[in-house]
């Protein structure tokens, strides 16, 4: 069913955002070093490192245990702000995925609102602030909105991704209110948010990942 | 540029360092369980624990205070990042011996997650865990945004002062009443001189031009909010105390906690000529400094720069900060 | 460029950090007669008086070590300058307490010079004094030529150990005995990685390139032996411990003191790491590290390095170094 | 008595010595980097400073009492190597003078022979060996020379101060046997000694207070 995400799709998404990531971490810890402490690549490859080798020692071909085990082992990691963060978004997509096998456009969306709603008990970020929330929103909202219009899950995550690498450009002309970077005040304004450039590093990966497949 | 400092592959610093400091001090403090730095002798049965976590990177803090008199463990994250919940749960265990366990958190964003995390978990357990938040940062904003302000080396005397009472028999209760007592109390702002670099990534953590400096810096390079042109020691000094004698409304007649935090560059030399400087700002307002101690509690890395600690001191909060203690790192007779 | 660091008038610099360094630590330390750091409460009589001197900008040492257990008096120099023999003549009448003086002088030209002539002047006048020179730098040349070795931390050991003897009441003779045979058991090495300012100056001290150390580094930025690129912690540890092992031909089933001195910017962190290797290269060969302390003792400014000390240890070497002591940049419990 | 060293030629050369001294004291701190912990300058000015404080308050017109206070004065300064041995320096020359008032080329010569034992009861430095030695016993070597030869004190210290020069521009070439350089080994070539440099300027400061007379 070309429509719907499965076991080995989500796992080829989960791979390919790591990749991503992993490729890219010296320039997240440079960005992080114009805001906060300079280690975010670091700390994200090392995350996807953990996430990476809990897909390989995974068992289970259920969808929320893979998620879950994903999530755990990066919430283990010692992971700064991004660690608890990313962690739960994982945590988060498993309990939204609940027993279903085959996700749907819809139900991607349900899972990926899952994440965000998990995300949103760890902090008070809105949209606006200069953090990773400012990519997360609007790529689940494209994804929503193209799920809604009956697009599948490749156009939809095309989209999804399209709006995060949005969202994490539009941070570059904020002013940081969360995270080490709060303090700069107005010297947090030219340089993207090392956190919401990850995550559109990470949308860009999983549709790739789909629309490659 | 090669980074000049000793180390071997980045990205095993943090084992090696852990490994190297619990050899040299095996007569006070052991690895235990998940890089747990723990005491060489469990605590008696019947006292609360207290656990603190955070980022590695700024030795000898915090794991350098683990000890009779202070901490029963401390949970050090990577470089400048704090650890996952799931250490934070272990050390919590380990640290129960019947009385409950104190959990000290510095407040920045990564340390609080990762404690809430823990503390969620703890409770549905079962265990009994209070937990502080240390903030102290009087560069974060007003007093009355608690939490905007981050927690630096306030955090120290927090856990002297709570280890002394947990030693002596306090309750859960009690030990966090006299912890919250003397974080209220207190007050802290930093300056830096020069960066400091990043051990696993080689680059400076910020940059900061030939002739300034900036009051306001937080511990991991994070900006402050004022950057200006260097000042001799004494200007300095009285730039930085008025701010935190405003902040905490010190009076006269008031007794005062005075520690001078080296960033890692900047030389007791230095500090000695601050303080010096403090003393008779304090004196001309009938404020008296109690108790002083100058030394690297919690360093950047190679920054150049300070943290002065100020807080206001009680006579409960004297004796247990008078108490003795032996730790790698402090130690009081 | 503007110094980076936080003085007022260089011309100003001693006299204002001892000022501070004494407010801070009052319950400890105190200023006497011409700018001699002496004991808050004086030594009993009866014991042998323990005395040093040396250029100030090492802090803490020396004054650092002015406490109940180890000095009695120091007499701080100005920045890298020995001081003058009158005020050393001073400090050792003021420590003798019946019991004669012991008199810790490091192997550098002027303070050999110093207190020679303080020597000459107080056996003139009929004091007891003897004189002990530590030269331990094993970068100066074969053991056979001490008098081209610099006294490097060793100092500090060879107080501590000397002033836990005078504390239990050792006669003078049997104090400088005890502060010998440390001082011929002992050797250490340096590296340094980056220079330091001049705080009178401003100027380098030396320069090194950006890719390079240099092995056998004096305190002051004197020259040593090994420019060389930079290397691996574990790569440094293995080379200046393999020479100091050899130069004191320590055996399996010996053990040993270790102290590793940050010189100003190299971190804990650095320094645990390279503590690390030195225990498996010991345990290696058989060698116990029986004591050990990672400390900054003292420093050189803001310059990145260390010195690696080790001393092989006798029974009664090693309950001299376990004594109680209460300094304020030492204390043992 | 045109040919003899009163206690007044006596002060102006010692004045004149430290005003050389101390305007050359950056010069001397660097040369000090090269080789040594680079406070040269500084120790030597601060040398000056308390010796001509000490001339001073010096109530005496007698020579040794004028040389004895300025020796002292400087053997009491926190001077590192140069201290003890300036300080002797001048002390030696004291003890030399003795009773004598007027000092005419060959009693000049002894007082300054009387210098340099002095020294050499502090260090067993010898020429050749990059220290102050090495502008100091030529200086006075050329001093008797220029004696026994009929000289007055004008030349004959024009002759001192022409030998310290050489013999401190000298060092240059040597390898440090003593002080600080000592380590240095071969390293220490290239630079000359501060304190041989140090030295030739006093003799300087000496001569011309004598040839302006
Ligand atoms: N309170 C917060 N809420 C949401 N996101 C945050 C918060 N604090 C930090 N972040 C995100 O984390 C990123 C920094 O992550 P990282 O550098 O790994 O952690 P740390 O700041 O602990 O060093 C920021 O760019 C921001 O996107
Ligand atoms: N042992 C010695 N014998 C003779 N001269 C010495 C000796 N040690 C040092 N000096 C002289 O002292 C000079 C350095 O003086 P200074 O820098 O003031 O003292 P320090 O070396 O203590 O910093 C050297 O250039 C040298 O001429
Ligand atoms: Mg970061
Ligand atoms: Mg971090
Ligand atoms: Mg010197
Ligand atoms: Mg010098």
């Amino acid at each position: 069913m070309a429509d719907s995400v499965g076991f080995d799709d989500l796992a080829t998404m989960l791979r390919a955002a790591a990749a991503k990531v992993v490729s890219e971490h010296a320039t997240l810890s440079r960005l992080d070093s114009a805001t906060g402490d300079g280690d975010h690549g670091t700390t994200m490859r090392r995350a996807m490192m953990v996430g990476l080798r809990a897909m390989d020692t995974c068992t289970s071909r259920d969808l929320a245990a893979l998620l879950n085990d994903v999530g755990w082992a990066i919430l283990g990691v010692d992971g700064g702000a991004t660690g608890p963060l990313l962690g739960t978004f994982f945590i988060g997509m498993s309990e939204a995925a609940g027993g279903r096998q085959m996700l749907d456009a819809p139900a991607l969306a349900e899972v990926f609102e899952g994440a965000v709603a998990a995300v949103r008990r760890q902090t008070k970020a809105q949209v606006g602030d200069k953090t990773m929330i400012d990519a997360l929103v609007p790529a689940v909202e494209a994804l929503r909105a193209a799920a809604k219009a009956g697009e599948g899950p490749r156009a939809a995550l095309a989209k999804a991704a399209e709006a995060a690498a949005r969202g994490a450009a539009s941070t570059k002309d904020l002013r940081a209110k969360f995270g080490r970077a709060r303090n700069l005040g107005d010297r947090s304004i030219g340089s993207p948010d090392p956190g919401a450039t990850s995550v559109s590093l990470l949308f860009r990966g999983f549709a790739d990942a789909i629309a490659a497949r | 540029m090669a980074m000049k400092k000793f180390i071997n592959k980045p990205e095993d610093l943090v084992g090696e360092l852990l490994e190297g400091y619990a050899l040299a001090y095996a007569d006070k403090i052991r690895l235990a369980g998940n890089r747990l730095v723990v005491r060489a002798r469990r605590k008696a049965k019947g006292k609360v624990g207290v656990v603190t976590l955070g980022g590695s990177g700024h030795e000898p803090a915090l794991s350098g205070f683990v000890g009779k008199g202070m901490l029963d463990i401390s949970v050090p994250g990577e470089i400048f990042a704090a650890p996952g919940p799931p250490r934070c749960l272990e050390a919590l265990k380990r640290a129960e011996r019947g009385a409950g366990v104190l959990f000290i958190v510095l407040n920045h964003a990564g340390d609080v997650m990762a404690a809430n995390l823990t503390m969620e978990m703890a409770l549905k357990q079962g265990l009994n865990v209070k937990q502080i938040l240390t903030h102290e940062d009087i560069a974060g904003g007003p007093r009355s945004k608690p939490e905007n302000r981050r927690g630096l080396v306030g955090a120290v005397p927090v856990m002297k002062v709570a280890g002394a009472a947990a030693e002596a028999g306090y309750s859960l209760d009690a030990c966090l009443a006299v912890a919250e007592r003397l974080e209220r109390q207190m007050a802290t702002l930093a300056v830096a001189m020069t960066s400091a670099t990043h051990p696993s990534t080689g680059q400076a953590i910020f940059t900061l031009p030939d002739d300034e400096m900036e009051i306001g810096m937080g511990q991991h390079g994070e900006a402050g909010t004022g950057r200006m042109k260097m000042k001799s020691a004494d200007e300095t000094a009285e730039a930085m105390l008025g701010q935190l004698l405003a902040d905490l409304s010190v009076q006269a007649g008031e007794q005062l906690l005075v520690l001078l935090n080296g960033a890692g560059a900047t030389t007791l030399m230095e500090l000695f000529i601050v303080f010096r400087r403090m003393h008779q700002v304090c004196e001309a307002r009938g404020i008296k400094i109690a108790r002083a101690r100058i030394a690297e509690f919690l360093t950047v890395q190679e920054m150049a720069g300070f943290q002065m600690f100020i807080a206001r001191m009680d006579e409960e909060l004297l004796k247990l900060w008078d108490a003795p203690c032996d730790t790698p790192y402090l130690v009081v007779r």
